[in-house]
């Protein structure tokens, strides 16, 4: 049971891993980051690492993505590049 | 359960009657980072209070209390080593037998390693005194951090150099390689260093995770951290594919921060950008202390008979060097912004530096150290002097400042010394270190070694003269541009300071010049020389290493001390690159239209130049490549 | 299963590099430097596991009951703490180069180069 | 270098880089194994401190060292943030308009406010105990403040933020680790030694010279935390281009 | 008894956030699969917390787990409403003229 | 093997994969769907974990994303309404 639930998160972790790299917009990557962050606090909490998963829920699901967000919106928001938004949307 | 009995590691040297005041030899290892460590936090609570003269004085003063610190250490070390277990934890029972079994992290210097740490200390000095009156830096509540920083630097630096623990080396090479990010980027109303600090940024860190999970493979084969404990669990057993990967990802870090070549892209934009007084540090030591890393990494933990064969290493990191040192010479060539020209010129000599420590010899070792040595105190200087015709003119472009600083003498003197030195000239310390690794050289591959010193030394120092004729002597025509290659100008770029009408401050002459004479000193006083010698013998005394981590009794080195006096063949190939150097620097600036090298500038130099997009995304390619390059030739020769 | 965690550390790391190397975006090159990071932990974290034993924390713990290695964990922490202000950095040397060069587009970036 | 070249390069070395560390790892120890040198020797020496956490006693104990440097690259990157992020000369600030936000959403972050700090706290006491300590702690106390944004607006964190404090604190508290290190070398003892009383196995005080650095790193990590993540928001929100 | 129970209220929970799961995968329209996300975080999460509670017995071990519980209940709605209120201003802009920019 | 383990690993396929699916695909906003069924459905398997390995002191792992989750998901609203302030 315990080598079923590492496998789970092994693979939600390389799952977003694979999907984060693929995704070329940052906004839509902080998501898919925070997401991450879940997964592998997820694995780190199966391999027994409570420790390490509590600061990654701090880290990868909190900071990282807001540091992201904000560099997005500063980005966005300059006057030079005008009427520049998030593609598709 | 109690408390187990203090295991508090005592120097193995003895002590001098004046240790009552003095900390001891093992505390001092510690001071060395916890000084300057504090003297930043110092720095920045007090600088927003301090008007600037006092703030200037308090730098000096940690700056001083370091280097007292580390020559204390210096002084006591001797022919032996220092070894300081933080926390205490050293072997249980503070016994050798059981010099595997602790749990704490390792300080060990020999002498070499102290030296890296003066080196750092040294020209962390010569930068402050530098800058001086040098920036107009920000006041009020940023008051400090740029002092703060290269003192956070000199410590990253210093620990990097001193630590005897794989990991703790990792967090001392991100520490220098977080403040390096900054301090490339510290001029931000300029684009190009934001671009070349983020590029800077973004390959090292990279080629750090990638050292991380090396040490995790290596701790999971042998549940060691501590260098010397990781050494002798990986003799236990033959070497297998996984020690060679451990082994190649661990020295990702070290090979791109020592920007060996494919791993240098990032060196050429990181240096041409950052404040001239960073580009002192940045190309003076902390690109040095990438080679030091790889070579003690590898004498230490992999020298043994289950870690990688000596003629596998030798080899590769021959080709390696070999690579590293024709690319950046004939970059180096190309270059007409003048901090670019340097950057490149680092280039050149890492792969140099690559070379001596290739040969794992304790001469070409003895010859690679005297010549990182003398390499500092040149290439300081020239940088010194680039921040100097930016400070007056606000460029460091080769053609555009042609003739203009015909006014200044004295630093257009210096210049030129510089240039010659840089190209190996006797007595200058790059001439007798590039004597002695060249002799090492020689006994492997007799000709083609000394001749890649030749070259590459004499094409990097001709280079500089070039530029010193041009924009010190007005020399020769203005050349052209060349439309539709990819070239980096030196026009245009942001003065560091604000205010280029004023009289030129003195520091920004006085340290290159104090700096060139140190580079004389190095060379010329035979003591130097010696003690660096026998640094390099205990280096190479691996068994010893071990014996003294673990607190044992050191056998007395096997090797004896090599060489490290000047000869008449090194100091007549000293004369003929720097004779080569004045020869290329003339025909270059005199005939500069007749090459008959134009084709062959097409067909090999164009495309090396255009492999240097300044994109990031190439740099990250070439990380890969390297990085495969290295596992298919460690794995071809295992 | 028993290499099964190394290869996803591994198949992360080169998921990263690929996201670095063709990054038209330089916060995202960031992002893609942060998923590189994670393979570190991946890494660090399966090497200490030991099957049938629990996390080193023995305020709820028989003392002597196998736990797993808590070396690892604690690099792992360093490590975390390490990749996240480093992340900052990064991300702040982005906002300097949009205002001074007006993209996040590495390719238009053309100031350093031959 | 053209795209598609930089993707052929790229494959051909993730491939030959794939392939040996896959060999590579097939010569570990399999996954699970229970043989941890290091680990075991860590356990006994944490348990022998009175320290029941033993990652905590790893981190500000055994391996204090690199904490010590970790904590430095924290400080030395706010720092660097700090100092990339300054206004430059042509930049002015603009006073950000209030915002307009859902009223449960406003409700929510004034009630979860206090709760993200009580547990930020709870974190950074107990990390000698259980899990958490000084770091995770930290970064909830510095994530948990930002909670006064996201309820309210920015005016509203910006009054419930003391920068120039934090500011101070940060740095304080990266030197009051340098300075603990220095008292076991005029203890007598190594740099960082543990030469507080160890104290009664799992309680608050106990470990000795780890809840001590536990409540430094605290302190560095909220405070620094919250500066960095300060300087991004004044450049999204505040600063503009004048 | 109070295992079995608790073993009840689990199954429960867990089929409704497997179902709520199944609901964001499977509907295509983004309001609807907002109904799924306020099922999981207003009735899943709490049966499941409630079976841990019952498993552990009067204490505070049951408290701390409500507490849990409680925050999921009330975090899961503020934040299904501030998504929901975000889908809307990006897929039917029209719909809330009032609050555009 | 037992209950607690089993239904969160329930969770793992049945709610948190598909909430990844979700958060791979599609605009910002779409994704945030799949980003908060995450949040809501990572701290139950938390709390489910440390029953099962009857590690009580793992439940802070759900205490605190309980607390963090919703103030990210709240962050990413607000930024992407593309609104000021």
């Amino acid at each position: 049971m315990t080598d079923t639930l590492i496998v789970l998160a092994l693979l939600a972790v390389a799952a977003c891993a694979t999907g984060a790299v693929l995704t070329p917009d940052p906004a839509r990557q902080a998501v898919v980051l925070s997401v991450l962050g879940l997964s592998l606090a997820l694995l780190f909490t199966v391999l027994q690492a409570p420790d390490v998963a509590l600061s990654q829920l701090g880290v990868g699901t909190a900071v990282t993505p807001l540091l992201i967000l904000l560099t997005v919106r500063k980005v966005r928001r300059s006057p030079r590049r005008g009427g520049d938004q998030e593609p598709g949307a | 359960m109690g408390p187990p009995p203090p295991t508090v590691a005592l120097p193995g040297t003895a002590q001098l009657p004046l240790a009552v005041a003095l900390p001891g030899t093992a505390q001092l290892l510690p001071l060395a980072v916890a000084v300057p460590l504090l003297g930043a936090v110092l720095l920045v609570v007090a600088g927003r209070w301090l008007p600037r003269p006092a703030r200037d004085a308090l730098t000096m003063v940690c700056a001083a209390a370091e280097l007292a610190c580390l020559a204390l250490l210096w002084a006591r070390t001797d022919d032996g080593r220092a070894v300081s277990w933080m926390g205490g934890w050293g072997p249980p029972g503070g016994s050798p037998a059981h010099g595997s079994q602790s749990v704490g992290i390792v300080l060990v210097a020999d002498r070499l390693g102290i030296g890296m740490a003066l080196l750092v200390t040294v020209l962390t000095v010569a930068v402050l005194a530098y800058s001086w009156r040098y920036f107009d830096e920000p006041v009020g509540e940023h008051g400090g951090v740029f002092p703060a920083l290269l003192l956070l630097f000199a410590a990253g630096m210093c620990g990097f150099a001193l630590t005897g623990d794989l990991f703790d080396a990792f967090v001392f090479f991100e520490l220098m390689g977080a403040v390096a990010y900054a301090l490339t980027g510290y001029r931000i109303e300029d684009p190009r260093p934001l671009h070349g600090a983020l590029a800077f940024g973004i390959v090292n860190s990279l080629a750090a995770y990638g050292s991380l999970l090396g040490i995790g493979l290596l701790y999971a084969r042998t549940g060691q951290l501590g260098l010397a404990q990781l050494g002798q669990a990986l003799d236990t057993r033959p070497p297998d594919l996984l020690v060679v990967c451990g082994f190649v990802l661990v020295l990702a870090g070290p090979l791109v921060k020592a920007a060996a070549a494919p791993f240098h892209f990032w060196l050429p934009d990181a240096h041409a950008v950052a404040p001239s007084p960073v580009c002192m540090l940045l190309s003076g030591v902390m690109v040095e202390l990438g080679v030091y890393g790889t070579a003690r990494i590898y004498w230490v933990a992999f020298a043994g008979p289950g870690g990688v064969p000596a003629h596998a290493f030798r080899d590769t990191v021959l080709v390696l060097g070999a690579v590293t040192a024709l690319t950046g010479a004939v970059m180096c060539w190309q270059q007409r912004h003048l901090k670019r020209m340097l950057a490149f010129s680092t280039i050149g000599h890492i792969g140099l530096f690559l070379v001596g420590v290739a040969l794992l010899t304790p001469e070409g070792l003895v010859g690679t150290a005297v010549y990182v040595a003398g390499h500092a105190g040149v290439k300081a200087a020239l940088f010194g002097l680039c921040g100097l015709l930016l400070d007056q003119y606000g460029s460091v472009d080769e053609h555009g400042l042609h003739g203009r600083a015909r006014e200044l003498a004295l630093p257009g003197a210096l210049f030129a010394v510089g240039g010659l030195a840089l190209a190996g000239l006797p007595p200058f310390g790059t001439g007798l270190g590039k004597s002695l690794a060249e002799e090492a050289g020689g006994r492997y591959l007799p000709g083609l070694l000394p001749a890649l010193f030749v070259v590459v030394s004499a094409v990097t120092g001709g280079a500089v003269l070039r530029a010193w004729l041009r924009v010190f002597r007005g020399a020769g025509p203005t050349p052209g541009d060349r439309p539709g290659e990819p070239e980096t100008s030196g026009e245009g770029e942001e003065p560091e300071v604000h205010s280029p009408s004023r009289r030129l401050p003195a520091p920004l002459t006085a340290v290159p010049a104090a700096l060139l004479l140190g580079a004389l000193v190095i060379g010329a006083a035979p003591s130097v020389g010696r003690q660096l010698a026998q640094a390099a013998r205990l280096f190479t005394d691996r068994v010893g290493y071990l014996a003294a981590a673990y607190q044992g009794p050191v056998p007395p080195a096997p090797q004896p001390v090599p060489a490290s006096d000047w000869t008449v063949s090194g100091a007549l190939l000293g004369l003929l690159s720097a004779a080569l150097a004045v020869a290329l620097a003339l025909l270059a600036v005199h005939f500069v239209h007749r090459g008959p090298g134009a084709a062959l500038n097409r067909r090999l130099v164009l495309p090396l130049r255009r492999l240097h997009s300044g994109l990031v995304g190439d740099y990250v390619t070439w990380l890969a490549v390297g990085l495969a390059a290295l596992l298919v030739a460690f794995v071809a020769q295992r | 299963m028993s290499v099964f965690p190394y290869l996803v550390a591994g198949w992360v790391l080169l998921a990263g590099i690929y996201g670095l190397a063709t990054s038209r975006d330089l916060i995202q090159s960031v992002g893609c430097l942060a998923v590189a990071q994670s393979s570190t932990y991946v890494l660090l974290l399966a090497v200490g596991y030991r099957r049938g034993a629990t996390a080193p924390v023995f305020a709820d713990l028989p003392v002597g009951a196998p736990v797993v290695d808590p070396v690892v964990q604690a690099l792992a922490l360093t490590d975390v703490v390490v990749g996240a202000t480093v992340t900052a950095l990064l991300l702040a040397l982005v906002i300097q180069l949009r205002k001074r060069h007006g993209t996040v587009d590495p390719e238009r970036l053309t100031g350093l180069r031959g | 270098m053209s795209r598609r070249v930089r993707l052929l390069l790229l494959a051909g070395a993730g491939l030959v880089i794939a392939v040996v560390f896959a060999a590579g790892c097939a010569e570990l120890p399999p996954f699970g194994s229970p043989d941890h040198p290091y680990g075991e020797r860590a356990v006994a020496a944490a348990l022998a401190r009175h320290t029941a956490n033993v990652v905590s006693s790893v981190n500000f104990d055994q391996r204090a060292f690199d904490t010590l440097g970790e904590e430095s690259i924290l400080f030395a990157s706010v720092l660097g943030t700090v100092i990339v992020l300054r206004p430059a000369r042509d930049e002015d600030r603009q006073e950000p308009e209030p915002a307009r936000v859902l009223p449960s959403t406003r409700l929510f972050g004034a009630l979860l406010l206090p709760v993200t700090l009580l547990t930020g706290g709870y974190l950074v006491a107990h990390g000698q105990l259980s899990p958490g300590g000084g770091f995770q702690g930290g970064v909830v106390l510095a994530t948990g403040l930002h909670l006064a944004y996201v309820a309210a607006d920015y005016l509203a964190l910006r009054q419930v933020r003391p920068l120039a404090v934090l500011d101070v604190a940060d740095a304080l508290a990266a030197g009051a680790f340098s300075v603990l290190g220095l008292v076991g070398l005029v203890a007598g003892a190594a740099f960082l030694s543990n030469t507080l009383p160890l104290g009664t196995f799992n309680t608050l005080s106990s470990g000795g010279l780890v809840p001590v650095i536990n409540a430094v790193v605290g302190v560095e990590v909220a405070s620094g935390v919250i500066v960095l993540l300060a300087q991004f928001l004044d450049q999204a929100v505040e600063v503009v281009d004048r | 008894m109070r295992h079995q129970i608790a073993l009840a209220l689990l199954t429960a929970g867990t089929a409704a956030l497997v179902l709520a799961g199944l609901a964001v995968l499977r509907l295509p329209p983004p309001f609807l699969r907002l109904h799924a996300l306020s099922l999981a975080s207003t009735l899943g999460a709490p049966l499941v917390v409630l079976a841990l509670a019952v498993q552990t017995g009067p204490g505070r071990g049951a408290v701390k787990l409500l507490v849990i519980g409680s925050l999921l209940a009330v975090g899961g709605t503020v934040t299904t409403m501030a998504v929901g209120r975000t889908t809307v201003r990006r897929e039917r802009p029209g719909l809330l003229r009032g609050n555009q920019r | 093997m037992n209950a607690w383990l089993l239904a969160a690993a329930a969770l793992l396929v049945g709610t948190i994969g598909p909430a990844i699916a979700v958060a791979l695909h599609g605009p910002s906003h779409r994704r945030l769907v799949g980003a908060d069924l995450a949040g809501t459905g990572m701290p139950v398997v938390f709390l489910l974990l440390a029953q099962g390995y009857s590690r009580t002191s793992y439940q802070d792992l759900a205490l605190i994303l309980a607390v963090l989750a919703p103030a990210g998901t709240l962050v990413f609203t607000r930024f992407l309404a593309g609104e000021r302030g």
